[in-house]
């Protein structure tokens, strides 16, 4: 038993001076890759450590082993609710969300009549709790996904609308100077000159709105959904006890939001390659 | 005084008024009992709460606390308060659901965390499919609440005969507006509200000792309980931190409970366990049939 | 005053207009509203550019000759007189497209090649595809950037951007130049060359040209007239005619006249600089 | 601010008249519902009527959500456990602690990960990957977790609000605190300046901006972990007990107030560190 | 080569090691890794800096000024060949805080009014609050900004926040001073004067100074030795000593010695210009 919790520590110890050692060395694509995964293993390997070490009940924490074997048994499932809640639900949402909250902070923009007061209501709104909201939309739009793309909707719409508004300010005064003397109208300037200057805003809004959608597709599914889908099997499997099944799933939203998040970045390199940001 | 912790499975109401009437009216401080209770939600697992340490006994369903203890949480039922069942489900006359004949083609609305088990097994004894499919039914999980049914997302759902029933009918609805099916009368219920602990601390003597002190006290409060339902309602009341709950509600609520905890001095009746845990075993909750499960140790004692 | 440059080819109405007034301001006013108070920037200016003008604007930081270049180009409202432009208002020949303008600093667009940026107005007034290909090969040769096309701004040294944003500003036919101390990030060798150019751009296509510069020499060298000018409020002291020929070779930067006028010229920013 | 009164109220205004719109339109069905089992035609007067005052409608009619607001607030000793004051006070007190807790951790992740190359590459896409976890599913176990380990009370749920609240301050001030640019880096080395004199007279002061913009979103962040951190404790008391409350009982004019009570507890939060920003930031002459 | 200066009083160590090399560099080499490939910013750089002297560097721009600059106060580390400053590494030198350093921009903390800008570095180096006032007083009336002490930054003109980032590198006791193009940003007049402080003060303080221009007359009214440079490598073309005395009034920019120093530095300078 203590030969686990020294496990741990050992493990600890290494993963440690490993990163260190890479990370003192100058960053190649690789090295930005597998550094976080020695540390991810890392704490893989403590948490299995300690979970055997003292001896926790699995309907506490299961053992990461545990999990693992949960998720290799459990794949059939974990797809269907994968599919429910990602793809239908905050895919929906999150495209939904994004661009009618681009939409109208194009008009918001146009119209400071529509910023001075959609602003700070929508900052109002925007503090509104999803645990809250959830129960309502679903009451609204049902159980199945639609109640789903509902919230994602409403929780992606205020970062986003926010940063875009931002973005759109965001060309300098010379640059916007530039465009009158050559009298281009508002169309033109507006894409040649503000949405260009606005992409890494709209992309900041994009990356805090991708791990948003997820979180809310799920929790909204705790408030009512059909008998499938990431939240739905989170909450029963609670209930159930199946811890091992409900730890598979937040491996499931953990990577799928990190992926997310990742590939959001990763466009954002290409399409913003000219900021400062993006340049080392 | 010796404490104790007792984590309920919901939130503070009538259903649990034989414990606040025990605190309130000093039974436990009678047999040396610094009691706390704590309610729950559908967020705690009470299970989890009692392995944790946070508590040291708690109250559960029968179906739930055998799949607990088959996933490795060993947990011994050590007194059964409520001898019989409260659950059914609820239909609105206007779909013309007159008896389970015509269930094919309409969508059930359950709890799930286990409350589904009963309901499953009942289709299974139906020979309905479950899936929506031609002929069977469709099964949606709904929260513990009756909107579903009130705003026909659902056309029966799952209520208890002392909570949700009647928020159907506060909500301007009439007795014969609805049909409702009592798991009781189509022999598929299991027990409901038992007290559970686990068999550590049933192996400590100390312990045990305490248990049997606490029962007593609980069952002297559920029976004083039945007695005086209207007082009781009250004591729950004042004991409700939300502030949520109505006196109207509770000491109805009180009225029904009455008949669940009637024929029960505490003491867990065998032949319900086995019946109960066959219609778990049925509806897939648990795998084999439990062993150890339970214990009339400390009833006996507690009540002779 | 300024001789018709030897050989210059009008851009279209010819030369006979040559004495008529492009830009003409009118007891000019500006005041800027700020957090501390109004800042009273312009002041009772009046000044006549003539078509074919270079007219060069010199004066101590802060006396208002940015925000005089900005009123001419309909970038700043004043709060008094009148300002016209190719006898229209300033915001009709801003429509028009009448000028081209070179901002203080670079301000080249970082997510378009330096063939881009110079493009970019060309695309916006709608030229079509050859003659955008052959007008920024021309002038990114003008300012020497031949081979620099498909770079990214900051790809160049300062120097660099500044000269492709000069270039931005030639692309398109524009009679009037509106210039904000252009030069003021090259070193002096890479500023001579770069007079140079200006000048024979200038005799070659008739543009009628407002400079604004921090350098004596610079402004005696390039312009036929010189606009001094002071701060708080900001105004016109002084303005001098140039006495040098059109044509200029650097060399005459070493010549009693242009000495003169230089002399001139600093003992007019001088009287404006009573501190700071 | 004094321009911002007329459109702001224009948008409210137009936002209450949806919200009647939608009332009538969402409830009607209830109301015919009605109408039809005790046998009455509905007139479109009666419905309007009946539609803004039903006793659990699909949605509230606003001043059926005001006049519920105002019994529970003011026609409510604040220490009685219906009052919606003493609620927010719950909530307000696990949300300030959490709060504290998520900045401090935070800045001090941000700082760990600004000085530490070996922090800087591999804790990052780890604080990413947490915040994708659904908080809900892992808050009942963290309750658990903690109370095993003899915590209860406001800790677990401050600890929530935490989880919610450290990640917006990370990002912020990881890009506050690499905020001064090369130039003002390099005058603090030909100063010779030691680690902690950069840091506390160059990277934090230039951080100040970032740090309260991080802190707002912190702040709402850090209310949201309040509310469901009081699911798993027994919802016994707080604004998140009592949405869960109104939710098992149908009472969504409860819902809607305690809804209404956050998001303005939420404003008011985020409105205070704006001004203490203002404050700070004009002090400091970055305003 | 330099006289001493008139009445310099010598900073400690006196005036009879005037002679000894302050900064020495050797074969001092330095290429940046990016992502186009390297840029060797410079190559075989050999120079000697004398103690009490005032040497320009002037060069077109990207030729490795700044970065040479850079490297002598161990802000840069050369990828080939030595540098030592004060007989030590360039390392040492500067954790001995041996030198004062001007950046090319102002580069104050917008969170700090103007004297908490020039208290910053006394503060850092604790100074005694006492000798902070005095000196922060001091330098400040040196720049002619006595009394915009508790303004901040952006309420003062760029000229003036350059003069208080200059007063920033005098207040503390450097015997060295870095400075990379201080004066860029002001227009003639300040200009003037402030190149005549600077003499004053280093006649004065018999400081060593290294100084970076893109002006031809104030490398030359300045200097006692003038580094030209070229790019691509970054390399030193020509080293000028400058026969002009100690004493420089600034009508000496008339007179023909000037003319001539002047001369040869702007063909040194083109022979560097190859094209850019
Ligand atoms: N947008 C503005 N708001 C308030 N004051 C302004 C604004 N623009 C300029 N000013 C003020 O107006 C005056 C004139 O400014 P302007 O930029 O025209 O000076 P300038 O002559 O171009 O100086 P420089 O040589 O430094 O470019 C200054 O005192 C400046 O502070
Ligand atoms: N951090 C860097 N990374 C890559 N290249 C650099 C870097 N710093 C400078 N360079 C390159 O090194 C060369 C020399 O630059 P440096 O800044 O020393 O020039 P400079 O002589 O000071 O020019 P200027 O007169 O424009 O200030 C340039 O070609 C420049 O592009
Ligand atoms: C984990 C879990 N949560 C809730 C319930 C359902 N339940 C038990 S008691 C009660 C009160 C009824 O008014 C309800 C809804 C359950 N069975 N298991
Ligand atoms: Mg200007
Ligand atoms: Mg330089």
């Amino acid at each position: 038993m203590t030969g686990w919790l020294i496990f741990a520590l050992l493990v600890w110890a290494g993963g440690w001076w490993l990163n260190a050692r890479l990370a003192a060395r100058p960053a190649t694509g690789f090295t930005s890759l597998i550094i976080p995964v020695i540390f991810g293993l890392t704490l893989i390997a403590v948490w299995e450590g300690v979970v055997r070490g003292f001896e926790i009940s699995p309907v506490l924490l299961p053992a990461p082993s545990a999990i693992a074997a949960r998720f290799a048994a459990s794949t059939s499932i974990l797809w269907e609710d994968f599919v429910q809640t990602v793809i239908r639900g905050a895919l929906t949402g999150y495209v939904l969300g994004c661009g009618s909250a681009f939409l109208i902070a194009i008009l918001v923009d146009r119209y400071d009549f529509l910023r001075r007061g959609l602003l700070p209501v929508g900052n109002f709104v925007a503090a509104l709790p999803v645990i809250g909201l959830a129960p309502i939309l679903v009451m609204w739009f049902g159980f199945d996904w639609q109640s789903k793309a509902a919230v994602v909707v409403v929780m992606v719409f205020f970062p986003m609308l926010v940063n875009t508004v931002q973005g759109l300010s965001a060309s300098s005064s010379m640059q916007r100077d530039l465009m009158r003397t050559w009298a281009a109208g508002y169309w033109t300037t507006l894409l040649r000159l503000r949405l260009p200057a606005a992409m890494p805003f709209i992309f900041n809004g994009l990356k805090i709105a991708s791990t948003l959608a997820l979180i809310g597709a799920i929790v909204a599914e705790f408030f009512g959904s059909p008998i499938r889908g990431m939240g739905f099997r989170i909450s029963t499997s609670v209930g159930q006890l199946a811890l091992d099944l409900v730890w598979a799933e937040i491996v499931v939203a953990a990577i799928t939001g990190s992926a997310f998040y990742g590939v959001i970045a990763l466009i954002e390199r290409s399409v913003t390659f000219w900021h400062p940001s993006q340049r080392h | 005084a010796d404490e104790v912790t007792l984590q309920l499975k919901w939130v503070t109401q009538a259903q649990f008024a034989g414990y606040y009437v025990a605190l309130d009216k000093g039974f436990y401080e009678e047999e040396n009992l610094d009691v706390t209770i704590k309610p729950g939600g559908p967020d705690i697992a009470p299970v989890q709460v009692l392995l944790g340490g946070g508590a040291d006994v708690m109250v559960d369903w029968l179906p739930s606390a055998l799949a607990a203890r088959e996933k490795g949480a060993p947990i011994v039922n050590i007194a059964q308060p409520f001898a019989s069942s409260g659950l059914m489900l609820t239909c609105l006359k206007e779909h013309e659901i007159n008896s389970p004949e015509d269930f094919p083609g309409h969508t059930l609305g359950t709890w799930f965390f286990g409350n589904e088990i009963p309901l499953y097994s009942w289709m299974g004894k139906l020979g309905y499919a479950t899936d929506g499919s031609e002929g069977g039914v469709t099964i949606q999980k709904i929260n513990f609440n009756v909107d579903p049914l009130l705003q026909k997302q659902v056309e029966c759902a799952t209520t208890m005969t002392y909570n949700e029933y009647w928020q159907v009918i506060d909500a301007g609805l009439t007795p014969e507006d609805l049909v409702v099916f009592k798991y009781e009368d189509e022999g598929i219920s299991t027990l409901e509200d038992g007290l559970y602990t686990t068999e550590e601390k049933l192996a400590d003597p100390a312990e045990a000792e305490k248990l049997v002190r606490f029962v007593r006290a609980s069952m002297k409060g559920w029976k004083y309980a039945e007695e005086n339902p209207d007082e009781a309602a009250e004591i729950v009341l004042e004991n409700d931190q939300t502030g949520a709950q109505t006196e109207k509600h509770q000491k109805r609520m009180m009225g029904e409970i009455a008949k669940l905890t009637a024929g029960s001095d505490g003491t867990l009746d065998e032949a319900a366990f086995d019946r109960s845990a066959q219609i778990t075993m049925e509806g897939g909750m648990i795998t084999k049939m439990p062993e150890g499960a339970w214990t009339h140790d400390i009833t006996d004692k507690a009540l002779n | 005053m300024k001789d018709n440059p030897a050989g210059a080819c009008g851009a279209g109405e010819g030369q006979f207009v040559s004495k008529e007034s492009v830009i003409s301001a009118r007891q000019l006013d500006l005041t800027f509203r700020t957090g501390d108070g109004p800042v009273h920037a312009l002041k009772d200016v009046n000044l006549d550019i003539r078509r074919g003008e270079f007219v060069s604007f010199i004066g101590p930081s802060g006396c208002g000759k940015t925000t005089f270049l900005r009123c001419m180009a309909d970038l700043e409202h004043p709060t008094g007189g009148e300002i016209s432009v190719n006898g229209v208002s300033a915001e009709a020949a801003r429509r028009a497209r009448a000028y081209g303008y070179v901002f203080q600093a670079a301000g080249l667009y970082p997510w378009r090649t330096i063939g881009g940026n110079v493009r970019l107005p060309l695309e916006i007034m709608g030229y079509d595809r050859a003659d955008q290909d052959a007008r920024v090969k021309r002038v990114l040769e003008l300012v020497e950037l031949d081979g620099f096309e498909r770079k990214y701004p900051w790809q160049l040294s300062g120097g660099m951007q500044q000269r492709a944003s000069i270039a931005r500003a030639l692309a398109f036919d524009a009679d009037i130049l509106l210039m904000d101390e252009p030069f003021g990030a090259l070193d002096e060798i890479v500023r001579d060359h770069l007079n140079e150019q200006l000048l024979k751009l200038w005799a070659r296509t008739e543009k009628t040209i407002a400079f604004v510069t921090h350098s004596i020499p610079e402004a005696v060298y390039l312009s036929t007239r010189i606009v001094v000018m002071s701060p708080r409020p900001g105004r016109i002291t002084d303005v001098i005619e140039s006495p040098l020929p059109a044509e200029r070779p650097l060399e005459i930067r070493d010549t009693q006249a242009f000495l003169d006028v230089a002399h001139r010229v600093r003992e007019g920013l001088r009287a404006g600089h009573v501190d700071d | 601010m004094r321009g911002s009164v007329v459109p702001v109220l224009t948008v409210v205004c137009g936002i209450f008249v949806i919200w009647y719109a939608a009332a009538v339109w969402l409830n009607a069905a209830w109301a015919y519902d009605k109408a039809a089992r005790s046998g009455t035609e509905l007139s479109t007067q009666m419905l309007i009527a009946d539609t803004w005052s039903q006793d659990k409608p699909k949605l509230p009619a606003p001043h059926q959500v005001v006049v519920e607001i105002w019994e529970t607030t003011a026609q409510k000793k604040i220490t009685s456990k219906r009052s919606l004051v003493y609620h927010s006070w719950i909530t307000l007190s696990a949300t300030l602690l959490g709060f504290a807790l998520g900045t401090g951790l935070g800045i001090a992740l941000a700082v760990g990960i600004v000085y530490n190359r070996t922090m800087d590459r591999s804790v990052m896409p780890w604080v990413i990957a947490s915040q994708t976890i659904p908080i809900l599913a892992i808050a009942p176990m963290i309750i658990v977790v903690l109370n095993a380990a003899g915590i209860s009370g406001l800790l677990p749920k401050a600890t929530i609000s935490m989880y919610l609240s450290f990640f917006p301050v990370v990002v912020g001030m990881v890009k506050g605190l690499r905020s001064p640019d090369q130039m003002q880096l390099d005058q603090m080395r030909t100063w010779s300046a030691s680690g902690a004199q950069t840091f506390w007279r160059l990277r934090l002061p230039a951080s100040m901006p970032y740090l309260f913009t991080s802190l707002k979103i912190g702040m709402a962040a850090s209310l949201v972990g309040a509310i469901v951190g009081e699911l798993p404790t027994g919802a016994v008391a707080g604004l998140g007990a009592r949405l869960l409350a109104g939710s098992y009982y149908g009472q969504t004019i409860q819902i809607w107030s305690a809804l209404l009570m956050a998001a303005a507890l939420a404003a008011a939060l985020v409105g205070l560190i704006g001004l203490i920003q203002r404050i700070t930031l004009n002090r400091m002459g970055m305003a």
